[in-house]
C-alpha cells in the first residue's frame, strides 16, 4: 500500500500528461530546441543531498526495498492482459523501442559484398502508458496533421534508482509499475497496436529482415561556419582573397527579392538534432543480448547515445509488412516462442562465419 | 628494352633539369590533370616518351568528377601528341583486396577504341575483368592480373 | 487498593461521560480554542508583570562558534536571546538548549546563573533533539485534530504517550465525536496539509507553568484534561502547577521541552487514524503522525518507506487514568 | 587500472604556470614539465594545494608514476620513468622504498582529494588539496561526523528490523 | 566503483567528490548520451527485466605472455568512445567462428605470406599473391594486413580483410620479423627488396622456437620520397644521408616527451587486467578451436 | 574627399584648445598641491613614463586611428550600466547560493562539496609546524629512505620500529582523532 506523500503529486499526474519526447518536428530550415517543453515533469534532483545523510546500511536497506518492490513483478495490474488484435495491412502502426548505439562492425552477404551494420542493444524496455486516440488529441504535444488517426505509447529504457528522480517524475511510472525509467520516448501508434503499460519489450519486436526507422540525435559541433556546416566551397585560398577564405558570400540577391530568404543556409549551431535514417535492414539478432544488427555505420549520434527503432514508414516496406504481418503488437515470450529462441538468428543472404568461405562456381561469370 | 629500364623506378627527371620538368614531389596519388602517367604496354610512342624522359601527362578524364580510376579513360599528352589510354593502376590507397600499384599506369588507344601497343608489360588488376565498354579490348594484352 | 481505585474510575468516567457530551454540545472546539488562548494569554501577561527589577546573571555559553560568557537578564532573557547576541545560524537551526545539563525550551527565561550549551539535529547525540521532536510532532496533531473537523464534531484531545522515536510515528489519542469514519488516503493528505503549512510560519512554542486552578478551568469542558490535571498537578514540583505551551493560538498541556519553533519541520503527515479501546476513556482514536526536520533533508522515496510503517499501529500504552500506583511507576520509569 | 574517476580527455592547461622567462616551457612539453613539478612536490610533501585542474591532472601522473615503480627499481623501464618524473634524485628512493611499499595491498587507489572552499568573494578557480593516502600529517577532516543516531537514520534503522522480521516470517510487505 | 565509495556514511561525503568524476565527463558535444559506466551498471542492474546473466568464465588456463602480440587485433580499439563490452564480446565470438573455418597463421610485419582469395573472374576462381606484409593494422573484424611485391618491375600492394570470407587460404612462407614496426619506405627503397618470387617454398617455422628478427638495413633510393623518413627514427633503414638541416627540422618537430605522458599512454591502450582478461579468452577460444579440429579428423577418418 | 578635410581641419582645431588645457592642468593645480609640494609619487602613474616630447600631430596618424573602427557617439551610463548589470545580467549575481552548508565544528558556511575553511586552517598549520621541526636540510633535499614518524610531547618514539623519529616538541593537539593513534589505524588516515 503505497502514500501518494506530497499533495501536488496527483496533480502532476492528470496535467503533466507525459513526459513526451517528441520526435523531429521540422519547422522551415533546421530547428531544434535543446529545452524540454514546459509540461514536462521535472526530472532531476541533486542526489547528494539526501544521499549524505544516510548511513550506509541504511542506503543498503533502501535499496533492498526498492528491489523487493520492483523485481521481476508478474502483472502489476489487476486487470486482465489487453486483447491482441489482428494486423491490419498498411493502416496498423505499431510501437517501437529505445536502444542504445554500442558500435558497427563490417558484415558479408553470401555472395561477398562487404557492408557496414550498427549494433544497436535493447537494454531493459517498458512500455509506461497508452493514451487512446480521442484522449490524446486533448493532450499537450498533439499535432494537428496527426489528424486524431494515432494513440500514443510512451516507451521508457533503463530503469534506475528513485533516489534520483523528483516525486512528479516516480508518478508517471505508478501506473505502469514499472521502476523509474532513465529515458522515455513517444511513438504515435494506431489504436489496435496498444499494449498494456508494464509491459516489457525485447528486441524481438523485430524480425530480422524487417526494415526499420531509426531516429537520434547527431553529434553536436556547436557554432559552424558554412564550409563546415554546409559544405560550402568558401573562397580561394590564394591570389589575394582579402578576408575571403570561408564565408557565405552573397545571401539574396537585389531589388526584387531584397531580403533573406528563411531557411538560407548560413553559420549556426550544428549537430545535436535529431536525424532520421529510414528504410534500414535488420540483418541479424542476438536475443540473448538483445542487439539488433541494422545496415548501415552512418546512424546519426556517437556510441552509446539513445535511439529510437520503429517499422520503416517508407511505403515499399509498409507494403512488404501487408504480406509478412510482424507480432501483434509486440513479442510476448511466453506466448508466441514456439521452440526455445536461437541466441543468434541471421538473415539468409548474410554469411555466417561459421560457414565455409565462399567459393564462385565455373559456370557463374 | 629492360635495358633502358634503370633498376630503380622509371626515372621522371629528364636529363637537363629545365625548371618547368624539375618536380620536387613524387606523382600524385590519383588521376587528375597534369598527373604524369607511365605508359606499360609496348606502343611506340610509350618507349619514345621513357628514353625522351618526358612522361605523359593527363590533360582530360572521360568522367562526371575529374578524377580518374582504374578503368577511367584519360585524354594524354605524350611526345607533343594528344592520345586516348586507359587507366590499369593507380598509386590511390585502394579498397580491400584490390591491388594498389606503385605508379600510374595507362595503356594507349587509338581513337576507334582499338590499342597502340600488343602486349601489357605490368599485372593488371583482376575486377578490371568485370568491366564492360571498350576498355575490354585492351584486356586481351594483358598478361598478368593481380 | 488496585482494584478499587480501577473501579472507582470506572464510575467516574461512565457517568462523566453522560453528563459531558451533554453540556459540551453547544460548545465548538474554535470557541474553545479561542478562550484558552485569551486565558492564556492574561496569565503571561500577569507573570511578566511580576517582575518588576531587572536582576543581571550570567550565562557561559559552551559550544560551536566559540565559548563566550553573557550578561543576561533574570526572568526574561530566553536561551533564543543569547543566540541572537552568538550567531544568526544557532537561532535559525537550534531545537533546544542544555542549561546546565538540563533540556531547556529555546524560549522559556533563564532564572540563574547557568551554562548554556544549544542542541540541534546534527550533533553527536541528538537523542534529546528527536525526543522533544517527536512530543512536538504529537503536539501538532492535537493542534490538526481541533482545527481540522465540522464544528458539530466536538473533538475533546485525551492524551499522548511519551515520545519514543523507534516506534516510528508519534501519537495523540483524542475522542473526535465522530461515529464509524475510516479516513481515506485523500483524507489523510487532507488533514496533513494543515501542519504541512506549519512549517513556512515561524510559530514560537511558548511555555508557561500555570496554576493547577487556572489549568482546570481553561481545560473544564474537555473531561479527560480535566480530570487529568489534579493528578499532573500533584506531580509537579509545586505540587500545584501545571506546565501549558501555547502554539499560534493552541495551547495544551505537556511536561517536557519541545522545539524552538515551527520553522524547523520539513515534512510532515497524518498517516492514520487506529480505533483503540482504553479502559478509563472508553472508544477513543489514536491519531498518528510522522515528520521529519528541514536539517535533515530526505528523499521523497524514503520518506514513503517511513510513511508505511508509520501507518501501522503504534505499540504505545493505552491512555489509562491515572492515580497513586501508575503515577509512582511513571516517576521511576 | 586506475581506481578513481578519470576524464577521457586531457586538459591543455595551456595557461602557462610559470613564464617562459622562469623557464617553464609552453605547449604540451611545458604541460608535462608543470606536471613533473606538482608531482616532485606531491612525493615530497605527501599533501599539497593548488588549482583543482593541476591537482587532477596532477594526480592521474602520480596514480600511474606509482604502478609503474611498482615493477621494482631494478626495471629499466621504472627507473627511467622515476628519473624523469622526479626532478629531486632523493625522492627516487623515496618513491621506491617509502611509497611503493606503503601502497603494496591497497585496494582502493593511492591518492585523495579534496575541493577547498571558495574565498569570498569568488571568481578565482576552484583550488584542492591532494594528498597521498597514509601520509603522517593530521587528517584533513579530523573527526568526520557518524550521522547513524540522526533521527531519519534511527527511524530507517527501526524500519528495517520491521521489514526484516516481517519478510522473514513470510507476511507479504 | 562509485557505488561501493557511497556507502560509507562518512565516505559519503567523499563519494560526491568521486561521484561527479567517476561518471566520466561525456563532452556536451554528445547530448542524449551515456557513458560506458552508465551503460554498464544499467546491463547488470538488478532492476532490469532482461538482466545480463553472469556466465562463469571457464578459463583453464591462463594465456601464453605474448600472445598479445600474436594476435594484437583481438584487443579493443582503446579510443574511449569506441570502448563497448557487449559489442567486443560479439565481435571476438564472430572471430573464433571465423578462425575455426579458415586459421590463419602467426605472423608479423615483416613476415612473408601468401593469401588465395576467391576471385570470380580469375581461372581457377581463385587469385594467389606472395608479398612480404609491410602493415598489419585495425582491430576486431576489421583488422587488415598488406602484402607488398615487385612483379614484372612493377611495385604492387594488396590489402587483405584477415576476416573477409573471400579468403580461402593463407600461408606464411618464411615467419620472420623487420626492426620496424612499418615498412612504407619499402616503397622508396630498390626493387630487389620487394621483390619476393612467387614460387617461394615455405619454410616451417619449429613450434615454440623464438621468431627470428631479419635485421636487413635497407638503402632507400634518392629522394623525392613517400614521407620525410628521416622523423621517422626507422632502424631497419641505412643511414639517410640527408644534409644536416634536415636532421636539424626532424629535431624541432619531433615530440620527445610523449614518451613519458603516463596518462597518454595509459589513455591510448588498453590496461594490463584488461589484456589479460580478453587474452585469456582468446586462448581459450584456440583451444576451443583445436578441440573441434581434433574431433573433426577422428569422424573423417 | 572635401568633408574629409573639413573634418581633420575641426579635429586639429579641438586638440590644439584641449592640449592647453590638459598641460596646465597637470602642471599647475595637480591634485590641489603646489607644483613644488606635487610630490613625484603624487602624479598619475600614467604620466610618468611618457617621455615629455612636445605634442605633434603625427603621433595621431601614427597610430592610424582614421583607419580603425571607433565608436562614433558615447555611451550614456544608462546604457553602459544596462549592458553590465541589466535584466539578462541579473540572473548571474541574483540567483541564490543554495549549496552552502553550515560546519558542525565552527559553524563557519562552505559549499556542500567543499570542506570547512576554518577547520582545515588548524590542519594545515599543524602540518607547516610538524614540517617545520623537521631539519629543512633533509627534509627538502635529502628525504629520509623510510616512513617519517613524528613524535610529539609525552609521547615515546619506540612504539614505531624502524622509522625515522622527528621529534616534535610541542603536545600532539587535542583535536587529532584518537583512533588515528592506535596500531594499524583506520583507513581514514
Amino acid at each position: 500500500m503505497r502514500l501518494i506523500v506530497l499533495p501536488p503529486l496527483n496533480v502532476s499526474l492528470i496535467f503533466f500528461f507525459l513526459r513526451i519526447l517528441t520526435n523531429v518536428q521540422f519547422v522551415r530550415g533546421r530547428r531544434r530546441s535543446c529545452k524540454a517543453p514546459s509540461w514536462f515533469a521535472k526530472r532531476r534532483v541533486e542526489p547528494s543531498i539526501y544521499r549524505n545523510e544516510l548511513t550506509a546500511d541504511n542506503a543498503e536497506f533502501v535499496r533492498e526495498v526498492i528491489l523487493d518492490k520492483y523485481a521481476d513483478k508478474s502483472s502489476p495490474l489487476k486487470e486482465a492482459p489487453w486483447p491482441r488484435n489482428e494486423w491490419q495491412p498498411k493502416r496498423s502502426m505499431r510501437g517501437g523501442l529505445l536502444a542504445i548505439k554500442i558500435g558497427t562492425v563490417p558484415q558479408w552477404t553470401k555472395d561477398g559484398r562487404k557492408f557496414n551494420c550498427t549494433m544497436l542493444q535493447v537494454i531493459d524496455n517498458h512500455v509506461i502508458r497508452y493514451t487512446p486516440p480521442e484522449v490524446f488529441t486533448q493532450s499537450a504535444g498533439y499535432k494537428s496533421k496527426w489528424k486524431g488517426a494515432y494513440g500514443s505509447l510512451v516507451v521508457g529504457a533503463l530503469s534506475s534508482d528513485p533516489q534520483l528522480f523528483s516525486a512528479q517524475y516516480l508518478g508517471l511510472f505508478k501506473e505502469a509499475g514499472v521502476p523509474p525509467k532513465r529515458k522515455l520516448t513517444r511513438f504515435l501508434i494506431s489504436p489496435e497496436c496498444a499494449i498494456q503499460p508494464g509491459t516489457p519489450l525485447s528486441a524481438m519486436h523485430f524480425k530480422v529482415g524487417d526494415y526499420v526507422d531509426v531516429q537520434a540525435k547527431t553529434i553536436g559541433h556547436g557554432f559552424q561556419g558554412v564550409v563546415k556546416r554546409w559544405g560550402f566551397k568558401g573562397g580561394p585560398a590564394s591570389h589575394g582573397p582579402t578576408k575571403f577564405q570561408r564565408r557565405p558570400g552573397s545571401i539574396g540577391s537585389g531589388r526584387k527579392m531584397s531580403r533573406v530568404m528563411p531557411g538560407k543556409k548560413l553559420p549556426g549551431h550544428m549537430g545535436m538534432d535529431w536525424n532520421t535514417l529510414r528504410g534500414l535492414k535488420i540483418w541479424r539478432m542476438n536475443t540473448k543480448y538483445n542487439v539488433l544488427y541494422v545496415m548501415g555505420g552512418n546512424l546519426p549520434g556517437p556510441n552509446h547515445c539513445y535511439v529510437r527503432i520503429y517499422d520503416s514508414q517508407l511505403p515499399t516496406h509498409v507494403q512488404q509488412r501487408a504480406q509478412k504481418p510482424p507480432p501483434m503488437p509486440t513479442f510476448y515470450p511466453e506466448l508466441d516462442a514456439s521452440e526455445p529462441i536461437p541466441e543468434e538468428i541471421f538473415d539468409d543472404e548474410l554469411f555466417e562465419f561459421t560457414e565455409p568461405s565462399i567459393v564462385y562456381e565455373e559456370g557463374k561469370k | 628494352m629492360a635495358a633502358l629500364m634503370r633498376s630503380r623506378l622509371p626515372s621522371l627527371l629528364p636529363s637537363l633539369p629545365l625548371s618547368q620538368n624539375f618536380s620536387t614531389t613524387n606523382s600524385l596519388q590519383h588521376i587528375i590533370k597534369l598527373t604524369r602517367l607511365r605508359v606499360v604496354d609496348n606502343s611506340m610512342l610509350g618507349n619514345q616518351s621513357v628514353v625522351a624522359g618526358k612522361p605523359p601527362r593527363c590533360i582530360h578524364v572521360y568522367n562526371k568528377t575529374g578524377v580518374g580510376r582504374v578503368g577511367d579513360k584519360v585524354l594524354v599528352a605524350i611526345m607533343g601528341q594528344k592520345k586516348r589510354a586507359f587507366i590499369v593502376g593507380v598509386k590511390q590507397r585502394a579498397r580491400p583486396n584490390k591491388p594498389r600499384f606503385d605508379s600510374n599506369n595507362i595503356v594507349l588507344v587509338e581513337d576507334n577504341g582499338a590499342p597502340t601497343g600488343t602486349r601489357i608489360r605490368v599485372p593488371v588488376p583482376s575486377d578490371m575483368r568485370a568491366m564492360e565498354g571498350d576498355v575490354t579490348k585492351i584486356l586481351a594484352l594483358a598478361t598478368k592480373f593481380a | 487498593m488496585v482494584v478499587s481505585s480501577r473501579s472507582l474510575s470506572k464510575l467516574f468516567t461512565s457517568t462523566s461521560r453522560r453528563r459531558f457530551c451533554s453540556k459540551a454540545e453547544g460548545l465548538s472546539n474554535a470557541e474553545i480554542t479561542k478562550k484558552r488562548n485569551e486565558l492564556f494569554g492574561r496569565e503571561k501577561a500577569r507573570q511578566l508583570a511580576l517582575i518588576t527589577r531587572v536582576e543581571k546573571i550570567e550565562v557561559e555559553h559552551v559550544g560551536p562558534p566559540e565559548n563566550c560568557r553573557l550578561l543576561m537578564n533574570k526572568g526574561l532573557s530566553t536561551p533564543f536571546n543569547c543566540a541572537m547576541h552568538i550567531q544568526e545560524n544557532l537561532m535559525s537551526r537550534s531545537v533546544l538548549a542544555l542549561v546546565n545539563g538540563q533540556p531547556w525550551d529555546l524560549h522559556r527565561p533563564l532564572e540563574d546563573h547557568c551554562e548554556l550549551k544549544f542542541l540541534h539535529f546534527k550533533d553527536e547525540d541528538p537523542a534529546l533533539s528527536n525526543k522533544a521532536f517527536w512530543r512536538t510532532g504529537s503536539f501538532l496533531i492535537g493542534y490538526t485534530l481541533e482545527r481540522v473537523f465540522k464544528d458539530q464534531h466536538y473533538v475533546q484531545l485525551c492524551s499522548f504517550p511519551r515520545p519514543r522515536v523507534e516506534t516510528g510515528s508519534f501519537v495523540y489519542d483524542a475522542h473526535l465525536g465522530i461515529s464509524d469514519w475510516t479516513p481515506s488516503q485523500a483524507e489523510l493528505q487532507c488533514m496533513s496539509r494543515v501542519p504541512a503549512k506549519l512549517q513556512f510560519e515561524d510559530f514560537k512554542l511558548e511555555r508557561l507553568t500555570v496554576d493547577a486552578s487556572l489549568a482546570s478551568k481553561m481545560f473544564e469542558d474537555n473531561k479527560f484534561k480535566s480530570s487529568q490535571i489534579p493528578f499532573i498537578a500533584a506531580k509537579s514540583k509545586t505540587g500545584h502547577s501545571v506546565t501549558l505551551y501555547r502554539m499560534d493560538d493552541h495551547v495544551d498541556i505537556s511536561e517536557g521541552p519541545l522545539i524552538a519553533s515551527t520553522a524547523l519541520i520539513n515534512r510532515f503527515n497524518i498517516t492514520a487514524i487506529h480505533d483503540i479501546e482504553s479502559e478509563d476513556y472508553g472508544s477513543l482514536k489514536r491519531v498518528q503522525g510522522l515528520s521529519t526536520p528541514k536539517q535533515l533533508p530526505i528523499h521523497f522515496w524514503n520518506y514513503g518507506i517511513l510513511c508505511e510503517r508509520a501507518a501501522k499501529l503504534n505499540p504505545a500504552p493505552m491512555p489509562a487514568q491515572w492515580n497513586k500506583e501508575a503515577m509512582a511507576t511513571r516517576n521511576n520509569a | 587500472m586506475l581506481r578513481f574517476g578519470i576524464r577521457n580527455r586531457p586538459r591543455r592547461l595551456s595557461k602557462a604556470m610559470g613564464r617562459k622567462e622562469d623557464g617553464h616551457g609552453t605547449g604540451p612539453p611545458g604541460r608535462l614539465e608543470r606536471m613533473t613539478i606538482i608531482v616532485n612536490s606531491l612525493v615530497r610533501h605527501e599533501r599539497i594545494e593548488g588549482s583543482h585542474q593541476y591537482m587532477d591532472e596532477a594526480r592521474g601522473y602520480t596514480e600511474r608514476l606509482l604502478q609503474i615503480a611498482a615493477q621494482g627499481d631494478k626495471n629499466h623501464e621504472a627507473m627511467d620513468v622515476a628519473n624523469y618524473w622526479l626532478k629531486d634524485k632523493d625522492l627516487i628512493h623515496k618513491l621506491f622504498k617509502v611509497l611503493v611499499p606503503r601502497y603494496e595491498n591497497y585496494t582502493t587507489c593511492a591518492t585523495r582529494m579534496w575541493t577547498l572552499p571558495v574565498e569570498y568573494p569568488g571568481g578565482k578557480n576552484k583550488t584542492s588539496i591532494l594528498e597521498l593516502k597514509g601520509n603522517p600529517w593530521p587528517p584533513v577532516v579530523p573527526n568526520p561526523r557518524n550521522n547513524s543516531k540522526s533521527l531519519i537514520n534511527v527511524l530507517l534503522h527501526n524500519a528495517k528490523k520491521d521489514y526484516r522480521s516481517a519478510s522473514k516470517d513470510g507476511t507479504p510487505v | 566503483m562509485a557505488d561501493k565509495l557511497a556507502t560509507l556514511g562518512f565516505r559519503s561525503f567523499l563519494s560526491h567528490q568521486f561521484l561527479k568524476r567517476s561518471v566520466a565527463a561525456v563532452s556536451c558535444r554528445y547530448a542524449n548520451t551515456l557513458s560506458n559506466e552508465t551503460v554498464e551498471k544499467h546491463r547488470t542492474s538488478t532492476l532490469a527485466h532482461d538482466k545480463e546473466q553472469k556466465e562463469e568464465k571457464k578459463i583453464s588456463a591462463p594465456a601464453p605472455p605474448g600472445l598479445k602480440h600474436v594476435h594484437p587485433e583481438f584487443l579493443p580499439n582503446p579510443t574511449f568512445y569506441r570502448r563497448d563490452r557487449i559489442k567486443e564480446k560479439l565481435e571476438r565470438q564472430d572471430m573464433y567462428r571465423r578462425r575455426a573455418v579458415c586459421p590463419i597463421p602467426e605472423f608479423y610485419v615483416g613476415s612473408i605470406m601468401a593469401v588465395t582469395l576467391a576471385d570470380p573472374y580469375a581461372s581457377g576462381k581463385t587469385n594467389r599473391f606472395v608479398g612480404i606484409c609491410i602493415q598489419r593494422a585495425s582491430y576486431g573484424l576489421r583488422a587488415n594486413f598488406t602484402l607488398r611485391n615487385v612483379v614484372d618491375n612493377q611495385g604492387l600492394e594488396i590489402r587483405y580483410d584477415m576476416y573477409s570470407p573471400l579468403i580461402q587460404k593463407v600461408e606464411v612462407l618464411r615467419l620472420e620479423k623487420r626492426l620496424d614496426d612499418e615498412l612504407f619506405y619499402l616503397r622508396d627503397a630498390p626493387a630487389e627488396f620487394s621483390t619476393v618470387p612467387f614460387n617461394l617454398e615455405a619454410v616451417s617455422h619449429p613450434p615454440g622456437a623464438p621468431v627470428p628478427v631479419n635485421t636487413t638495413k635497407v638503402k632507400l633510393g634518392p629522394r623525392p620520397w613517400h614521407e620525410r623518413w628521416e622523423r621517422r627514427n626507422l632502424r631497419g633503414v641505412q643511414d639517410l644521408g640527408l644534409p644536416e638541416k634536415f636532421y636539424e627540422k626532424a629535431k624541432k618537430v619531433a615530440k620527445p616527451w610523449e614518451e613519458y605522458d603516463l596518462m597518454l599512454k595509459y589513455r591510448t591502450s588498453i590496461n594490463p587486467q584488461e589484456t589479460d582478461e580478453v587474452m585469456d579468452e582468446v586462448a581459450e577460444g584456440f583451444r576451443e578451436i583445436e578441440r573441434k579440429r581434433r574431433r573433426e579428423k577422428l569422424e573423417k577418418s | 574627399m572635401t568633408n574629409l578635410a573639413t573634418k581633420c581641419r575641426n579635429v586639429i582645431r579641438l586638440l590644439h584648445r584641449h592640449c592647453a588645457a590638459i598641460n596646465e592642468s597637470l602642471f599647475s593645480k595637480s591634485n590641489g598641491l603646489h607644483p613644488a609640494l606635487a610630490l613625484d609619487v603624487a602624479a598619475p602613474p600614467s604620466f610618468k613614463q611618457q617621455p615629455s616630447k612636445p605634442f605633434s600631430l603625427n603621433d595621431l596618424f601614427a597610430d592610424n586611428i582614421f583607419w580603425a573602427a571607433v565608436p562614433k557617439k558615447r555611451r550614456s551610463y544608462a546604457k553602459k550600466w544596462t549592458r553590465r548589470f541589466g535584466p539578462d545580467k541579473i540572473r548571474k549575481f541574483m540567483t541564490p547560493r543554495i549549496n552552502l552548508v553550515s560546519c558542525l565544528e565552527c559553524g563557519t558556511w562552505h559549499e556542500r562539496h567543499s570542506i570547512c575553511g576554518s577547520c582545515y586552517e588548524k590542519v594545515r598549520e599543524e602540518t607547516k609546524a610538524m614540517q617545520s621541526s623537521m631539519n629543512p636540510e633533509e627534509f627538502h633535499y635529502n628525504h629520509p629512505r623510510s616512513e617519517v614518524a613524528y613524535v610529539f610531547h609525552g609521547e615515546d618514539a619506540n612504539d614505531h620500529p624502524d622509522k625515522y623519529i622527528v621529534e616534535v616538541d610541542k603536545p600532539r593537539p587535542d583535536w587529532w582523532p584518537k583512533h588515528m593513534l592506535t596500531k594499524g589505524h583506520g583507513k581514514y588516515s
